[in-house]
């Protein structure tokens, strides 16, 4: 089912929790929510489920307006944080609620019941209770019992924070295959970049009530929306400074700034991966000086200081990283920058969004 | 070795803090209680049992018991509810219900009884304009309930109380997405996670319904075979020097407690290692 | 428009549960206690102090004051003590200990009374080998003190004991860390965190101690001015009709209980605000 | 202060904790227990703190022997997982602690308690009491208690486990510069591989009691002791195979195995980032069909089945990534593998241990 959530709002004692939200979601994609804590990503999540109220705005599933309905009437799967499985039940009374909520036929519970424990490799388990099962296992009975009743929208709140980090691994995979094979559409909440990346279709990521962008996960990476899309996302190289000549002045790096006015105000981000060091030549732009090595298992992170004192971070991989030391000249070149000015036009948004994936400018790929 | 040493000393003092412990124990509880069993059969078996095949004490004996299971049951029911209500639902002036719902064990029990004493008593207008109409509270049964469940009141909700703060709402939550109704969720879901609780106020309130003095001595006075209740029997019997006689109906409201009490307990810990 | 309806509904169901819950806790609560006021007052402010100046109700006053506050005073180092030995240390015998600790509760207070009666009145050996010494327990001060210790005694543990387990041990193992020795880790960091545990026990075992009736009339008797607790005053003013005596007293009761209730209430609030 | 356990067992309940325990830690150096939980890592960590008895066992703190000494004199710091920090004293007191205990004078703890409140950026705080704290704060000030009385040994338990992802990153930053500026010796508890890699001069890798591996984190990571310690730091290929023709089979990959008896158990472990995949060619030994490709930010994984139904993962840098596409086929070049005997005998520790670094084979690094 598709989802459409309209100019969205949330205010809680006085606060905007949510501040306009307006994007929609195509069918059998897989959505996730990203932001840091108090980001408003869990409250929106409750308010589509319709665990709570909206102020103000509109939300439609599969077309149908459905803010004034009760959750039970929404035809959603919720999957809580913490399982919220029904301690006083067996894993059978707990898939099974659902439908004998629905009053369905003995043997078509029983019969759906089994088959979602063999989907979720729950077998034998039927008779255990909630206590008696690993972390994994209670999140695959919650996993089960919210998609017994077949709901045309599956929302996860943070499917993945309870359990340790290979585990999660597997239950991300699992996840993934489940949405496929189901051909559900999906919604989960994460604090952590990588797992939205990994798993979801769309992203969109939250800071402070506001969705600040609504994407793939390559133009999420690529062309972030904002500086602070830039840096949830992934590692990068920051630095505030102004438009001189033409050009944005970050000391030895001059970035190219079309149609932007002398001395405003641009925010300048370069990922780690974009700076490429190579053999120090004396007629080479950049020169840096490494301050830092830091062995990452299958990459290195080397801190380096430019001419001028700025810093800067490059990773590089492991053949290049054991050769680099300390205190050694190198010289640099930069793939691909990304250009902010402080106060964003819709036009500069138009524009991020238009550009083709591929782009990669040898010194500035960001402008306006 | 020196390891070994400090271990010892260790030992040593726990077993000196365990020693004063269970002497205070000893001279505070367990010696009083082992001396009211010896006065129960100071006469032997059958001198308990005679004590106990008095009319007198017979009749207390059952009328107390029924009257604190009439009590606890009606208190596990409005303190559940009330319980419930006080948790889930924006109710304004919660604050203030809150501190209402202890006042009954801020009140002390011979307060409470004068309290419904007046409030009820043929001098009262709403006393005698019940008495008018046939109903008698003061001096008879009703009196007697209602001073029970007064001082009783507060056990429901306090056990019911923190077992729905600490479940949360996601386990309701869980069940409407799942497609409950409020009435489904309460019956199916909230309800069996109440139990212990519920069970628990049931076995305070029914215990101390059947202990209960102050406030039924007042509300109901001394008059046996209609409305004496067993303190108030031992109490008679304390007053006419006769020990075995208090002593026998003693033992049997003891045993009835420490029962329940007992009962309770395993029940609590079988559950609770269940569901942890 | 429909989300505001479905929005009402739900407030009218809150309205209408508020609404028996609040005339519930009035018929039960509230009017009782306006109605004991108004009695204490039924001659005016003059014959409530007249009837707080007769000798054996100041007497009473003071006397159940006095003993309460130190009942409470000895619970609470007791109490605080008992719960440390019980959570902290590697007793043997902890479940039973634990036991009986609640043992009191489950004693009806008549049978408390009696209990202390048969073990330190005169018939019995104890209590003549300690009335051959000049020592009298029963129908005396020491009797009242024992049994409001007796009756109290869960109070301060069971105040203490959740703070204890909740903390958990790694303030304490912080302290030793930074090279603290036990005695201080106690002193400095254990008991500071106690404080709202030993405080709430303490003004629990003072309110309770100040009402204690069926204990302490089987053990202290009903003497004006020598052994005359307040609730046996009440009890003895009713007896004798004197209700606007009973009530004056009743209403100082009252009064105290409330205060330390809601001064506890409020302290307790602040320092948990404090807390998070 | 260097820092030597011996034989360390622990029993609890009757199941051993830990087994036969033995490493030793230099001066200065950073030392990550890394593990799963119930590894016995903290266990460990707590006995040297003196807050757990070993069952046998000795410990040397700078050549003393101190298990039989009380935590008071063992000279340590420690820094509580959930900080610990004293709820009813100002950040002041909480400092001010170990040095009021030890009966300083007022000036002294004064100057020393200011001269840590700056070092720790808590400047202004002092008497703010703990929960008027952010996260990060309060475990500043729990290292700064620790670090008030200058102990010798800085022992913490998982110290960036309670704080989200963006503020770890910084506190790990921080406590690598703390640690480098007052030349402490330290250890720390994690089960995150990355940051033991990331932050410590040397791992020892925990599983089930046993310590698995200790070194520096590159001879983790290249050459690991076990599977296990294989899998725990990073991504693997894992297969279990025998001992055929002289060759470790895992289907179309041939491994040279010298001296390994025929038929014998082996397990093969190789990195997806020691997997590369090059155009097709008709003469490649090794020929692959793509499954799936994933995005993940600076990189993707590649997610094959080899010719014979074998799966194998590569991680691939983001421009090749891009040109991949599920259903293609391609030519693999495995850089390097791992090889594990099942009853692994000591000299194959030590050859593992002897190994120069940079020895990449073309197809068999591994072998006994």
């Amino acid at each position: 089912m598709s989802i459409e959530v309209k100019n969205l709002i949330k205010n809680f004692h006085n606060t905007e929790v949510l501040k306009n939200i307006t994007f929609q979601i195509e069918e059998e994609e897989m959505t996730a929510f990203l932001g840091p804590s108090g980001s408003g990503k869990t409250t929106l999540l409750r308010i589509i489920a319709g665990l709570e109220q909206p102020s103000a705005g509109e939300i439609y599933i599969g077309g149908e307006r459905v803010d004034h309905l009760p959750p039970q009437r929404r035809g959603i799967g919720f999957v809580f944080q913490n399982y919220a499985l029904f301690k006083h039940m067996t894993v059978f009374d707990n898939i099974a609620f659902g439908l004998k909520i629905r009053k369905r036929k003995n043997e078509i519970i029983g019969c759906k019941v089994f088959e979602l424990l063999e989907k979720m490799a729950l077998q034998g388990l039927e008779n255990r209770y909630p206590h008696q099962l690993s972390g994994g296992q209670q999140q695959r009975v919650a996993l089960a019992r919210a998609l017994a009743s077949e709901p045309k929208l599956l929302l996860l709140d943070e499917p993945f924070a309870a359990v340790d980090a290979k585990l999660r691994k597997e239950l991300r995979q699992w996840i993934v295959k489940l949405h496929e094979e189901m051909k559900l559409t999906s919604i989960f909440v994460t604090h952590d970049q990588q797992e939205a990346l990994e798993v979801a279709d769309r992203v969109a990521v939250f800071n402070q009530g506001k969705l600040e962008h609504f994407g793939t996960p390559r133009e999420i990476y690529h062309r972030p929306a904002t500086p602070f899309v830039a840096s949830f996302v992934g590692d990068v190289n920051y630095y505030q400074t102004k438009i001189k000549g033409g050009y944005a002045d970050v000391g030895p790096i001059q970035i190219k700034a079309y149609r932007l006015v002398e001395g405003s105000d641009v925010e300048v981000v370069i990922r780690p991966e974009d700076v490429r060091i190579e053999p120090y030549h004396d007629r080479a732009d950049l020169k840096a000086q490494v301050k830092q090595t830091t062995f990452l298992g299958d990459f290195f992170k080397v801190e380096m200081v430019l001419t001028g004192d700025k810093t800067i971070t490059a990773t590089v991989s492991k053949e290049q990283g054991w050769v680099i030391q300390p205190q050694d000249w190198v010289s640099l070149r930069i793939l691909s920058t990304k250009l902010f000015t402080k106060e964003r036009t819709p036009a500069l948004e138009l524009f991020h969004q238009r550009r083709p994936v591929e782009e990669l400018a040898k010194t500035a790929d960001a402008s306006l | 070795m020196k390891g070994c040493s400090s271990r010892r000393e260790q030992d040593l003092s726990a077993i000196a803090l365990r020693s004063i412990l269970f002497g205070y124990l000893i001279l505070l509880i367990i010696l009083p209680l082992g001396h009211i069993f010896g006065e129960a059969f100071r006469e032997g078996w059958s001198g308990f049992w005679q004590s106990l095949q008095k009319a007198e004490a017979l009749f207390t004996l059952k009328f107390t018991f029924a009257l604190a299971l009439f009590t606890a049951i009606v208190n596990a029911i409005a303190g559940t509810l009330t319980a419930y209500v006080l948790v889930r639902f924006p109710v304004k002036g919660k604050t203030i219900l809150n501190a209402l719902v202890d006042l009954p064990f801020a009140i002390p029990t011979a307060v409470s009884g004068l309290m419904l004493l007046l409030l009820y008593g043929p001098q009262s207008p709403l006393g005698s304009w019940l008495g008018d109409r046939g109903i008698d509270i003061i001096y008879a049964i009703p009196g007697i309930v209602l001073a029970m469940i007064f001082v009783t009141f507060p056990f429901s909700i306090r056990s019911v109380q923190p077992l729905l703060l600490e479940m949360g709402q996601d386990k309701e939550e869980a069940a409407k997405t799942l497609g409950a109704s409020s009435w489904q969720t309460f019956q199916k879901v909230t309800l069996p996670m109440l139990w212990p609780g519920i069970l628990s106020g049931f076995s305070l309130t029914f215990s101390r319904a059947l202990a209960e003095f102050g406030s039924v001595i007042i509300v109901a006075g001394n008059i046996p075979l209609q409305t004496q209740v067993a303190s108030v029997y031992i109490y008679g019997e304390v007053e006419s020097f006769n020990m075995v006689g208090a002593a026998s109906v003693s033992v049997v409201l003891l045993i009835l407690s420490f029962t329940l009490l007992y009962a309770q307990n395993r029940w609590l810990a079988r559950k609770r290692r269940g569901d942890r």
